[in-house]
């Protein structure tokens, strides 16, 4: 039995199938990190500015991306931006602009909590040779913090991976979506069909994941090799 | 936004707010104990079982929730083991929040400075002692920011249980929306309905991040 | 000459391939206080963790009263209720009261009856001049007070020989003298003690004997004031010079 | 703002954006090499034919339809969308090309037949469709449990997670030819109701269009060849042609 | 009477709602050391770190050279550069080099020709016997040899009025003389300099000026030798006794 039901993936284009509908969740992770990545970083910084207003704004705005869960975003942005506000985009463009504003959030707190944490003598040195706040950031804070930064935003990284499986709610066509498909047009020939297909995807996110956690792990341990030597 | 739409849905968005109470608290205290479980397992390097809840803890974190209900709940029945609905959904968070309690009580744990461990050493504690006065009591404060911040997280993952037909708050929403056509009412229940559960938490979160930078629990 | 408590034959200690004790032999008498000095990275703290288990011996042995221990030792839980130690940095458990950290001991390790131990402890506090502080948190401390609070601590399991290592190091200099007050009264009171320290009047003043250690070696190892007066080596000589400016 | 779905806007365009499903077998879904097909589909690539346009197909689920077109996901509806009261406010319903009723799925050992017998019981759904409607209207002590794909559906049955599973008769109908232990006990339960292409709510002129063409496929005989060749090998003999078509449109 | 290069008057200074410096009045002199002394907590630091704007004062103004420095003065950055400061932790940028520490201030901000500023730079490495680590990273260096790299970063602005806060305070005993020996040497080339210091003997022999602090005010204001041989205050008494053992 178990024997004839992994056949569903080899069965006509049903693996490439699967592995274009895990190129589309690939594309939107991909697009959304880099364009989050720089946005956060600019966030973040800007969070560690004493600009009282500033900082209550982009606190909401943090605050409202980590409250609100991500199916709930991709619906809020999916249908009411274009029934209130009458912006069109394509499901994916929304997702990817989703993910993309959520990796800013969390990213601007992991960069803050970078540049918070480094002691304050650095930049009272910085500050003692002269140092103007840009050439403080530039040449102090980011790249002191970067190193802590790093497996923290290696773990985001993943969860946006992990997180693209909800984007069969909003009918993009992902890995998830094409495995439904499959298990509905063959689910009479193979009748275990669901346990491999949700098997096999399964087993692509982890392929996907896997090599993100060891290196965050990885990194993790020289850090602390790092702070003790 | 049509008002008298939404105060009728109270009582509905009421129930439905009710269960993701019920099964975030379920599924978290389960994945507090797993932790745990997990996370002592490795302090004290328990030969055999380290091994196989490290497995454990690499598929939990590498793989989405969704996929994971997917198969306890779809996949599973058809290799001849099912539970129910909200047995899935509890197992499913569970098994994800576990790896994630873990590694917060392993920060923790492995937070407690040697020279602690040393000074039991030094007034005689046995190993257990040890875990008993020292390592527990400021490895576990120690972790409470951590976990705090997987509770925000896991409550926010049970939104993901509509797939699996549980009424909770966003199976109630999207009902509503598939069946009402209320949108802009329903995400608002929705919206108010989480923010109700995570905005005092988060609240609390940098709280407690404050005090733990500030080292309050420490020495 | 007086009976002798510790007795360290030929301890080799290595860090992974690196060998950071090479044949470390002395004595320790009964009632004396034995300072151990020598520059930084020297091995003065490996020699003081492996006395009392913290750190494994490649090769060696120590004697400790009766007791005859080897590499691999298994019973230090019971040698260590003989044996006090205090550290550099402070190391009260931050966690339970003055009060509950000294108790820990006498009542968890040495099962001593509650009243028994109380009394004993705040005899102990007041000795260091801290009765008030025996329901504070460590936090509430000083630096200062909470080295007083750890030697307290020590000496509540009635040890018959006492470790410290640069107990004020981390100390503001003003809370040093305090310190070193309490360790004096206790070399009074013939407790036996193996003292790490770089305040160099106070090991002057409170040396019975002196040993010189340098890359893992005794270099040196003379009477008290002998050491100070009259070094023997050109390196003690040498860091005796760049310990007073 | 513009109609962005008139005609004119979707010819200048060059593609018509129609929203279908993925996962019903045999009005649309995707076959194992990858291309879409079904009784919607094909009706969907006749109307991208006439209007002499490419046809860009959206997946969607039940409940979703009526949100692709208020927000100008898609500019037609084709998946199976029954004309019932509440949507009409929504949405704008063009000439029906398909009748349907809602049935009633169960295991043949141990089939459900009356309505009656559904009381206590727990009955799945999909959400948004007319089934659940008339269930959530008519509840007669019935605990529905309410999925958001056909393919959750379907699957949560045959793990036995529910006792029954109601839907439009029509898919159930080609559902049980393939699951031979499974039978339709009840036909038709409520009234029988149409289903119709759906448009944007005031987009006349692609409404206009749709019922043009409607009317004029009709005269072709379209809609009994797309039945012969989506729907007939997958309905058992018990189904008939005119349960299923609208082939008198006027 | 020499030139004056700063003169502090009335210099009050809150943190949140409490006072820490009262009415702070003193003068530094071209060419001179001064050194502040005083108990933990009395506002050493914080007068140091209001002289070259790390921390705001309330009220009251600094002259330094012809610059009038009010509260809430914006233009600290080019006054920053003519006075330079180390301090007590060590504070080495960790992800640069020696070299490209140093030349941050003299490139970035100075814009200075690389050239030139490397000549310099060598130059004073040399002066600290520090030439052979221009490339190492922070972490390769004592403690001891941190400092010197700090004073030598200070030093590479060409500043004309030097801060010291206790640079010696976090280093092994070992190290301490080799970094006073630099200020030392700083001193005798009659670099203007305000230094905070627990080492006694070091303060004893460079000042020419001692301003004691207690609590915020300047309690006692005397000649280096003078404070050290008969100080006015009971006070000051005290606090010379409680830093020699
Ligand atoms: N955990 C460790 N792993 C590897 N090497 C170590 C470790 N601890 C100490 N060492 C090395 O052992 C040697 C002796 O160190 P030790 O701490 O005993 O010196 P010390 O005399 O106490 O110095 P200090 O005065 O700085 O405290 C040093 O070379 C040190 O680098
Ligand atoms: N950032 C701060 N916030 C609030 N109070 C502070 C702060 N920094 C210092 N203080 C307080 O200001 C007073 C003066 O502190 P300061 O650090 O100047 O003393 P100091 O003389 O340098 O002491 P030490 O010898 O310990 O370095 C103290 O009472 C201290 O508690
Ligand atoms: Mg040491
Ligand atoms: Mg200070």
């Amino acid at each position: 039995m178990a024997h004839s039901g992994i056949n569903i993936l080899f069965e006509g284009r049903n693996m490439v199938r699967l592995l274009g509908g895990l190129w589309i969740s690939a594309k939107i992770a991909a697009i959304a990190i880099v364009v989050g990545l720089v946005l956060g970083i600019v966030l973040g910084a800007l969070r560690t500015l004493h600009n009282p207003l500033l900082r209550a704004i982009l606190r909401l705005y943090l605050e409202f991306f980590r409250v609100i869960p991500t199916v709930v975003l991709l619906f809020l942005f999916y249908y009411i931006l274009p029934q209130n506000f009458n912006i069109n985009m394509g499901a994916e463009s929304v997702a990817t602009l989703v993910f993309a504003l959520w990796f800013a959030a969390e990213m601007s707190d992991i960069v803050r909590g970078g540049i918070i944490s480094v002691s304050p003598h650095q930049v009272d040195s910085g500050k003692a040779i002269g140092l103007n706040r840009l050439q403080l950031y530039y040449y102090v804070l980011l790249p002191q913090s970067i190193q802590l930064m790093i497996p923290a935003t290696i773990n985001l990284v993943s969860r946006v991976i992990k997180t693209t499986s909800l984007l069969l709610l909003i009918s993009v066509m992902d890995v998830i979506n094409v495995g439904q498909q499959i298990i509905e047009a063959n689910g009479q020939r193979y009748e275990n069909g669901s346990f491999w297909v949700y098997g096999f995807i399964f087993i692509l996110y982890f392929i996907l994941c896997y090599p993100l956690s060891l290196w965050a792990r990885h990194l993790e341990r020289k850090e602390l090799v790092n702070a003790n030597g | 936004m049509d008002w008298s739409i939404v105060q009728q849905g109270i009582p509905t968005y009421e129930k439905a707010f009710l269960l993701t109470l019920k099964l975030s608290f379920e599924g978290i205290l389960g994945a507090i104990i797993v932790g745990l479980i997990v996370s002592f397992v490795r302090y004290f390097k328990v030969p055999g079982l380290q091994r196989i809840l490290g497995a454990y803890v690499e598929l939990s974190r590498n793989t989405p929730l969704l996929i994971q209900l997917f198969f306890i709940y779809y996949a599973f029945p058809e290799i001849g083991f099912k539970i129910s609905a909200q047995a899935s959904g509890i197992v499913g968070l569970i098994f994800l929040g576990g790896s994630y309690m873990a590694a917060s009580f392993d920060g923790g744990l492995n937070g407690v400075p040697k020279i602690q461990v040393e000074s039991g050493r030094a007034i005689g504690l046995t190993d257990w002692q040890l875990a008993r006065y020292v390592v527990l009591p400021q490895g576990l404060s120690l972790s409470i920011p951590a976990i705090a911040a997987n509770v925000i997280f896991l409550i926010k993952e049970t939104s993901i249980f509509t797939v699996i037909a549980i009424p909770e708050l966003t199976n109630t929403a999207l009902d509503q929306i598939g069946m009402l056509y209320d949108t802009n009412e329903a995400l608002f229940s929705l919206v108010v309905g989480y923010a109700i559960i995570l905005i005092p938490l988060s609240i609390l979160l940098t709280w407690l991040e404050r005090r733990t930078r500030r080292g309050t629990f420490g020495n | 000459m007086a009976e002798k408590l510790l007795t360290v034959s030929h301890l080799v200690k290595n860090y992974g391939r690196q060998e950071v004790l090479h044949d470390i032999n002395f004595t320790v008498e009964k009632g004396s206080v034995t300072v151990l000095l020598g520059p930084s990275g020297s091995g003065k703290s490996t020699t003081i963790r492996c006395l009392n288990g913290l750190e494994d011996f490649h090769s060696g042995e120590i004697q400790f009263k009766d007791q005859v221990i080897k590499p691999g030792f298994k019973k230090w839980q019971s040698v260590r209720q003989d044996i006090g130690m205090v550290f550099q940095s402070y190391d009260l458990f931050p966690n339970r009261t003055v009060i509950d950290n000294i108790l820990l001991g006498p009542l968890k390790v040495q099962k001593r009856s509650k009243d028994e131990a109380l009394a004993q402890a705040r005899h102990l506090l007041k000795e260091v001049q801290l009765s008030d502080y025996e329901n504070a948190y460590p936090r509430q401390l000083s630096g200062g007070q909470k080295q007083r609070i750890a030697i307290v601590r020590a000496l509540a399991l009635n040890p018959e020989f006492m470790l410290f290592d640069e107990v004020t190091a981390s100390l503001d200099p003003e809370m040093v003298r305090g310190v070193l007050e309490v360790i004096e009264g206790l070399a009074r009171q013939k407790m036996t003690m193996l003292v790490v320290t770089h305040e160099m009047n106070f090991a002057k003043q409170i040396a019975d004997k002196v040993l010189f250690l340098e890359n893992g070696k005794i270099v040196e190892e003379s009477a008290g004031h002998e050491f100070f007066d009259h070094p023997k080596t050109q390196r003690a000589q040498e860091f005796l010079n760049s310990m007073d400016f | 703002a513009t109609n962005s779905s008139s005609v004119s806007a979707i010819k200048k365009r060059g593609t018509i954006k129609i929203a279908v499903f993925g996962d019903l077998q045999p009005y649309g879904w995707v076959t194992k090499s990858g291309k879409r097909t079904g009784y919607d589909v094909y009706l969907a690539r006749q109307i991208g034919k006439d209007l002499g346009v490419k046809v860009k197909f959206v997946q969607v689920n039940a409940d979703s339809r009526v949100d692709a077109l208020k927000s100008n996901k898609v500019d037609l509806v084709l998946a199976n969308f029954t004309v019932t009261p509440q949507r009409k406010k929504q949405v704008s319903f063009a000439k029906p090309y398909m009748k349907v009723s809602v049935g009633v799925l169960s295991k043949k050992s141990n089939p459900i037949t009356k309505a009656s017998q559904l009381k206590g019981k727990k009955v799945i759904v999909t959400k948004g469709t007319t089934a659940e409607q008339y269930f959530t209207e008519h509840s007669n002590g019935v605990t529905l449990q309410k999925y958001d794909s056909k393919t959750q559906q379907f699957n949560a049955l045959k793990n036995g997670r529910a006792s029954a599973l109601a839907d439009d008769n029509s898919y159930l109908f080609a559902w049980v030819k393939k699951h031979p232990t499974y039978t339709v006990g009840i036909k038709k339960i409520g009234t029988e109701s149409e289903i119709s292409p759906a448009v944007k709510k005031g987009n006349k002129s692609l409404l206009n269009w749709t019922n043009k063409e409607i009317t004029k496929l009709n005269k072709k005989g379209f809609f009994t060849t797309d039945y012969n060749k989506n729907l007939k090998p997958y309905f058992g003999s018990d189904v008939k042609p005119s349960d299923i078509i609208i082939t008198n449109n006027k």
